[in-house]
């Protein structure tokens, strides 16, 4: 599904990623972990195209999309949300939702609304915000609701774009318990019954080891380890980076 | 500032301005008088903001103190005159729009206006559709009373023609054949520089010139040209403030050394805008104060100055004989209906006390314009008191400088 | 057809959670109504349908201006040279090509429309004060060019010698030359048809995509809107919408002038949408109302009016952010 | 032909040279605080009146020096009371608030001052021509020209070489970093609005000396300090210096051939410029996106 091949990338004389690979099948769930400053945020800017790699190579379903900018990226079929909430504060939550829908739906340039194309992108819309659990607060402005619901709404808009790739950064960023718990859940509903296949970045290894099949781990810009959750949880080394972490 | 003063205390019954809003928002529907109560209502528009601010403000002045004058007398047909005076702000569609408003809301018989030819000749189009008897006290610029003349449009100033003729063999006389103009792009520039070179192509005289932006601040560019060129005369056909800073560039840069200056218009306005030093040249004034010889002038004069605290100007006189021309007209026409009036005007002869000048002075019925006697002369700094800055040398009749009727190329077409 | 329209514009355009206590059509009905009674009950409060009219102009301008302003959140000080142009387009078709009203709006507006299409091309890169200051110097070029072009354009005196012609053919002919109520009501008729139209471009996937640039234009992006083609199309849209209000100008007043060009009425057209409620479809309307129908009494009153119009441009900045139409909704961070 | 051209240029470099100071209080404005400030033209215009109302007493030179600073303290108190609280909001507040201001300030110059012309006196020897021949040159353009230059350089010195001005520079490129340094934002930004407007002050006394005061004088020169700061590129002093110095220049020559397009022209130069170098001359890439 997704190939990485070698990628590094620096900034001036700084090296933030260097020489990285990983191989995603689908219908996997990829967590990308590692302490502060260890390349994760880069790594997956590259992924999903907010910029190049100065070296290596990107294969999405076998197709090199190395160069291939992040809202075209989107139109081949990889959907992600942010680290910070991005969302359309003063419209609704449907509204939201019903764009990201268009957008996908190629209707960009249609300029009278149309039933034909209103029908198609409304009903995207309402299954996704149905299978996150916005229904009820469909008509809301989304600047009104609470964080949580906010992140929300941003997977929602990620899902009515119809990826075959979704990627997450930090899903549970700024969350209390109860809605991390929440996000942890929709997440895993995702993957485990819709057969979503998802990367993401997370800090909260609750989170991680709940919910990941394989982990990747970022350490200095090279990658330290990969392997299911139990091998992560058993490696050295990887302690040994934490633990380098919090002294 | 005069303008407030002025045009609040004679419009407002109730001080603040809009407590007068609502007054006749409300008021106007609801409260009938008979007809011979009512005011006759006399609209305004002139540019009261903007570049041509202070002439406009003469204008009012000048027929603020004719509706003074008049209703002091009993009025017009009996009835007391109210002056209603609206901004245009040197707007076209601003001018239009309060046209419209004077005749549709508030019931005008007469608009006077504009300073500006361009919005004067607009709202001729507004009152010419109306039926609304239109007099412009200050738009110069000769279609209004030429190609464009309308039944119901009167002219008190004159054509740039008439200036331009004026003013021309007193300089070829004097100084020579060659000529330079500065002059500004839009309408007023182009007729009045057409109209001299006419007068100079007739003398045999040679010239050249530039067209510059009305706004222009900076005359040095054009300055190096004229001096380059050497010519007898340098006319100046800018208006208002323009006019002075080229005046103050000119002779800033010693030019008056080579050549004479000169041009149409000078108004005392602008005279007086300007240091001592450009205080100069030959000119036309449309009208003057200082008539010692005719009583009539002296005694308005000093009447308008205890009033008014200043010096009467030309545009002071248009706006003064444009109320009064109102009352003439009604009063021979027994009526307030345009095409009656416009009819009444035709040839009408301004008695001594209005016209404030020697000789005849008459609204030509073939143009609608009317013809005083130029006063040409040499503007010098002030002599004696502070507005005594003209000396006239000759006073040229009017219809001489005009040419016939069909020189303007006016065809007037009776109302349908 | 318009009321039927304007329903979803309105619910499209507003976005709010909030049931009005008013249905939408019923607001409609009543927005129509008053409108198509301006003739007779204006009079009566002491106005006079010249400014009616003369605020349908003004409000269609705004409203297309808003378009760009308060649905894409892209800020143009120029639109008066939309305007302008397409008072001019319309005056130099009837005055030197044909003595036909329909074809005087048509070109105007493609002239306006055409050159806004060109210039937004230059600009699209651009954001906020930067942008609104090349709409703004590109706003007074063409005012110079009508200022210097003498011989076509008629120069500081204005574009003159050409009046609204009547339209249609035989027994159909509407006159509109008189300038009273049928002419208000050809002013409105066209007006419901723009604004009919801008009602369902707002609704449309097209329009949804403008107000997501304006909410977050990075997000926009990286839902793969084409941003830099979306705030284009929207300019260029916007700049035909007020360019067809400047011909209903030229109309108006049988004159086109300079000063419909100067960047001063940009910011007035700016103020009548800031005034009204950017974010709302009917607030540029309101604005316009409001502001010419103050602008119209304070200059009567006094000559200092300056002095109020920009009090009102202060007061509104400071105090009526969200403008009259936008203080129904909540109040936030704006 | 070849003198009248060169004259011209000289011409346009002193016209220039006035765009310049003129454009320099808006750019300093615009870089720091986001601001495009349309009083900027009532800010020069209330120099030149302070100049006139203040030269009887202080004679010419005392009204040159105090009038900019007097027109700064207003600014101060403007910039203080109404444009700080627009700083964070969507521009169009920001352009609203400025051109509504204009307004008032300009009709509260008719009202003060009378919306007829005035003349400011002059000290007689500065009227004169430099010589018969460059009889365009006055002293007094030069004596311009060279006040021009003192207060430019004065300003780059300030800018380079003093602890607030470093800050103003710093600002410009990144107000979070500067911020986050604990310089106080808003007082640098108030210090800021008031150097523009002593900016404009200067140059309106000295237009006063030029062309004479009337309430609408800044309008006609507040759209070239537009153009200069579009075509020498936002963000850069120095190429709104040249910008300036460029359409004085272009003005001036258009004036030889087709004087009535002079005013066109500069606007012209912009689209060339916008088309081919859209940054500007010497702007920054990204610096106007």
């Amino acid at each position: 599904m997704l190939e990485v091949r070698n990628i590094t990338k620096r900034f001036g004389n700084l090296v933030a990623v260097k020489d990285v690979s990983m191989s995603v099948r689908p219908g996997e769930l990829r967590a990308i972990i590692g302490p502060n400053g260890a390349g994760k945020t880069t790594f997956f800017n590259m992924i999903s195209g907010y910029f190049p790699p100065t070296k290596g190579s990107i294969l999405f379903q076998g197709k090199d999309v190395t160069h291939v900018p992040a809202h075209l990226r989107v139109g081949l079929g990889m959907g992600r949300t942010f680290q910070i909430t991005e969302v359309f504060p003063e419209l609704t939550v449907h509204e939201n939702v019903l764009t990201a829908a268009e957008v996908a739906a190629r209707q960009t340039l249609h300029m009278l609304p149309n039933r034909a194309d209103a029908k198609l992108a409304n009903d995207v819309a309402a299954e996704m915000l149905a299978l996150v659990g916005l229904g009820a607060k469909a008509d809301r402005l989304v600047g009104e609701l609470s964080h949580g619901d906010q992140r929300t709404t941003e997977i929602a808009m990620a899902l009515a774009q119809l990826p075959r790739l979704l990627l997450l950064d930090e899903p549970t960023a700024g969350m209390g318990d109860q809605e991390t718990y929440e996000i942890t859940t929709l997440i895993r509903r995702l993957h485990k019954e819709r057969n979503y296949t998802i990367v993401l970045i997370e800090h909260d290894m609750r989170v991680v080891f709940h919910l990941a099949d394989y982990i990747t781990v970022l350490d200095q810009g090279g990658l330290l380890a990969e392997g299911r959750p139990d091998e992560i949880a058993a490696s050295e080394a990887v302690q040994a980076a934490y633990l380098g972490e919090s002294q | 500032m005069a303008t407030i003063r002025v045009s609040i205390n004679r419009r407002t019954l109730i001080k603040s301005g809009f407590a007068l809003a609502g007054s006749q928002v409300i008021g106007a529907p609801f409260i009938v008088k008979s007809l011979a109560d009512e005011p006759i209502k006399i609209g305004m528009v002139n540019p009261l903001t903007g570049v041509l601010s202070a002439l406009a403000q003469s204008e009012v002045d000048g027929a603020r103190y004719a509706e003074a004058e008049i209703n002091k007398k009993g009025g017009i047909l009996g009835r007391q005159v109210q002056l209603l005076v609206e901004d245009s702000a040197n707007d076209v569609g601003t001018g239009v729009q309060k046209t419209r408003k004077l005749i549709d809301r508030d019931n005008v018989a007469v608009i006077l206006g504009d300073v500006n030819s361009g919005i004067a000749y607009a709202m001729s189009q507004v009152t010419n559709e109306k039926k609304i008897f239109h007099i412009v006290p200050g738009g110069h610029t000769d279609p209004i009373t030429g190609t464009s003349c309308k039944w119901n449009v009167f002219r008190i100033c004159n054509t740039t023609t008439m200036d331009a003729n004026a003013v021309t063999p007193e300089l070829v006389k004097k100084f020579g054949k060659k000529w330079f103009f500065i002059t500004p792009d839009y309408a007023y520039g182009h007729t009045l520089q057409d109209a001299f070179i006419k007068a100079l192509k007739k003398a045999g005289g040679t010239f050249e010139g530039d067209m510059l932006p009305i706004n222009n601040t900076d005359f040095s560019a054009t300055l190096i040209k004229a001096k380059a060129y050497k010519p007898n005369v340098l006319l100046n056909n800018m208006g208002g403030l323009t006019q002075i800073n080229c005046m103050k560039q000119f002779t800033q840069f010693g030019m008056q050394k080579e050549m004479a200056l000169g041009g149409a218009l000078f108004e005392l306005e602008s005279v007086k805008g300007c240091p001592p030093d450009a205080q100069t040249g030959w000119w036309t004034m449309e009208w003057w104060w200082n008539q010692p010889k005719v009583p009539e002038v002296v005694k308005f004069v000093s009447d308008f100055r205890a009033a008014t605290k200043k010096t009467p100007s030309a545009r002071d006189w248009f706006g003064y004989v444009g109320m009064h021309t109102v009352r003439l007209a009604a009063e021979k026409a027994k009526s307030l209906e345009g095409p009656k009036m416009a009819k009444a005007l035709e040839d009408l002869e301004l008695p001594p006390d209005v016209a404030l000048q020697p000789g005849k002075v008459r609204y030509r019925a073939g143009d609608h314009e009317l013809m005083p006697n130029i006063f040409v002369g040499e503007v010098h700094p002030p002599k004696g008191e502070p507005d005594d800055l003209f000396a006239v040398s000759a006073l040229v009749p009017g219809e001489e400088a005009a040419g016939s009727v069909a020189d303007t190329g006016c065809k007037m077409v009776a109302p349908a | 057809m318009s009321a039927e329209i304007g329903t979803g514009a309105t619910a499209g355009a507003i976005g709010t959670r909030r049931t009005p206590a008013v249905p939408k059509w019923v607001m409609l009905a009543v927005v129509w109504a008053i409108l198509i009674a301006v003739p007779y009950w204006l009079p009566l409060l002491g106005g006079y349908t010249a400014l009616a009219g003369r605020v349908l102009v003004f409000g269609l301008a705004a409203m297309g201006l808003n378009l760009l302003l308060g649905f894409t959140g892209v800020l143009s000080f120029g639109h008066a040279a939309y305007f302008g142009l397409g008072a001019y387009g319309a005056g130099l078709t009837l005055r030197y090509l044909a003595h036909s009203t329909p074809l005087a709006m048509l070109l105007g507006t493609l002239l306006g429309g055409l050159a806004g299409t060109l210039f937004g091309l230059l600009i699209v890169r651009r954001r906020g004060v930067y942008f609104a200051m090349c709409t703004i110097a590109f706003g007074q070029l063409w005012y110079y060019l009508a200022y210097s072009w003498n011989d076509f354009t008629g120069g500081f005196d204005g574009l003159r010698d050409f009046h609204r012609e009547p339209i249609g053919f035989g027994p159909l002919t509407l006159d509109i030359t008189d300038g009273g109520n049928k002419f208000y009501f050809f002013l409105l008729a066209v007006f419901a048809l723009a604004v009919g139209l801008m009602g369902l471009l707002v609704r449309s996937p097209f329009g949804h995509t403008l107000r997501a640039i304006r909410e977050n234009e990075r997000r926009a992006r990286f839902l793969a809107i084409p941003v830099e083609r979306q705030i284009w199309l929207s300019f260029s849209i916007s700049c035909f919408f007020t360019a067809l209000a400047g011909t209903l100008y030229a109309l108006l007043n049988n004159f086109a002038d300079p000063l419909a060009l100067h960047y001063s009425l940009s910011g007035y057209l700016v103020v009548m949408c800031v005034m009204g409620g950017m974010r709302t479809f009917w607030g540029p309307l309101v604005g316009a109302a409001v502001f010419v129908v103050l602008q119209d009494y304070i200059s009567s009153m006094t000559v200092n009016w300056m002095s109020f119009v920009g009090a009102i441009f202060v007061i509104v900045v400071l105090f009526f952010p969200r403008g009259l139409l936008g203080m129904r909704r909540t109040r936030k961070s704006v | 032909m070849f003198q009248v051209i060169l004259f011209n240029v000289t011409n346009g470099l002193i016209i220039g040279a006035f765009y310049v100071l003129m454009a320099l209080g808006l750019s300093l404005i615009l870089n720091l605080s986001n601001v495009i400030n349309f009083a900027h033209g009532n800010f020069l215009a209330l120099g030149g009146y302070l100049a006139f109302t203040l030269s009887p007493a202080l004679g010419y030179w005392g009204a040159l020096l105090v009038s900019p600073f007097i027109t700064a303290l207003i600014g101060l108190a403007v910039e203080r009371l109404m444009i700080r609280r627009v700083y964070n909001r969507d521009p169009v507040y920001s352009l609203l608030l400025t051109f509504g201001f204009a307004f008032v300030m300009q009709d509260a110059a008719r009202y003060i001052w009378g919306p007829n012309g005035l003349p400011l006196g002059l000290p007689e020897f500065l009227s004169q021509p430099i010589s018969p021949t460059l009889f365009f040159i006055t002293w007094y353009r030069v004596f311009m020209v060279g006040v021009v230059i003192v207060a430019v350089l004065g300003l780059f010195a300030f800018l380079r070489y003093t602890q607030v001005g470093i800050r103003i520079r710093a600002g410009t490129l990144d107000l979070e970093t500067v911020a986050s340094l604990g310089v106080n934002i808003s007082l640098l930004r108030t210090f800021n609005f008031a150097l523009g407007c002593l900016l404009a002050g200067l140059s309106g006394v000295l237009a006063a000396g030029q062309i004479g005061l009337n309430p609408n004088m800044g309008d006609d020169l507040l759209m070239p300090s537009f153009i200069a700061i579009i075509v020498g590129g936002v963000g850069s002093l120095i190429g709104t210096l040249f910008g300036g110095l460029l359409i004085g220049v272009a003005a001036a020559l258009t004036t030889v051939f087709y004087p009535s397009a002079s005013e066109a022209v500069i606007y012209a130069i912009m689209m060339i410029v916008l088309l081919v170098r859209p940054r500007g001359l010497m702007g920054e890439e990204g610096m106007m996106a």
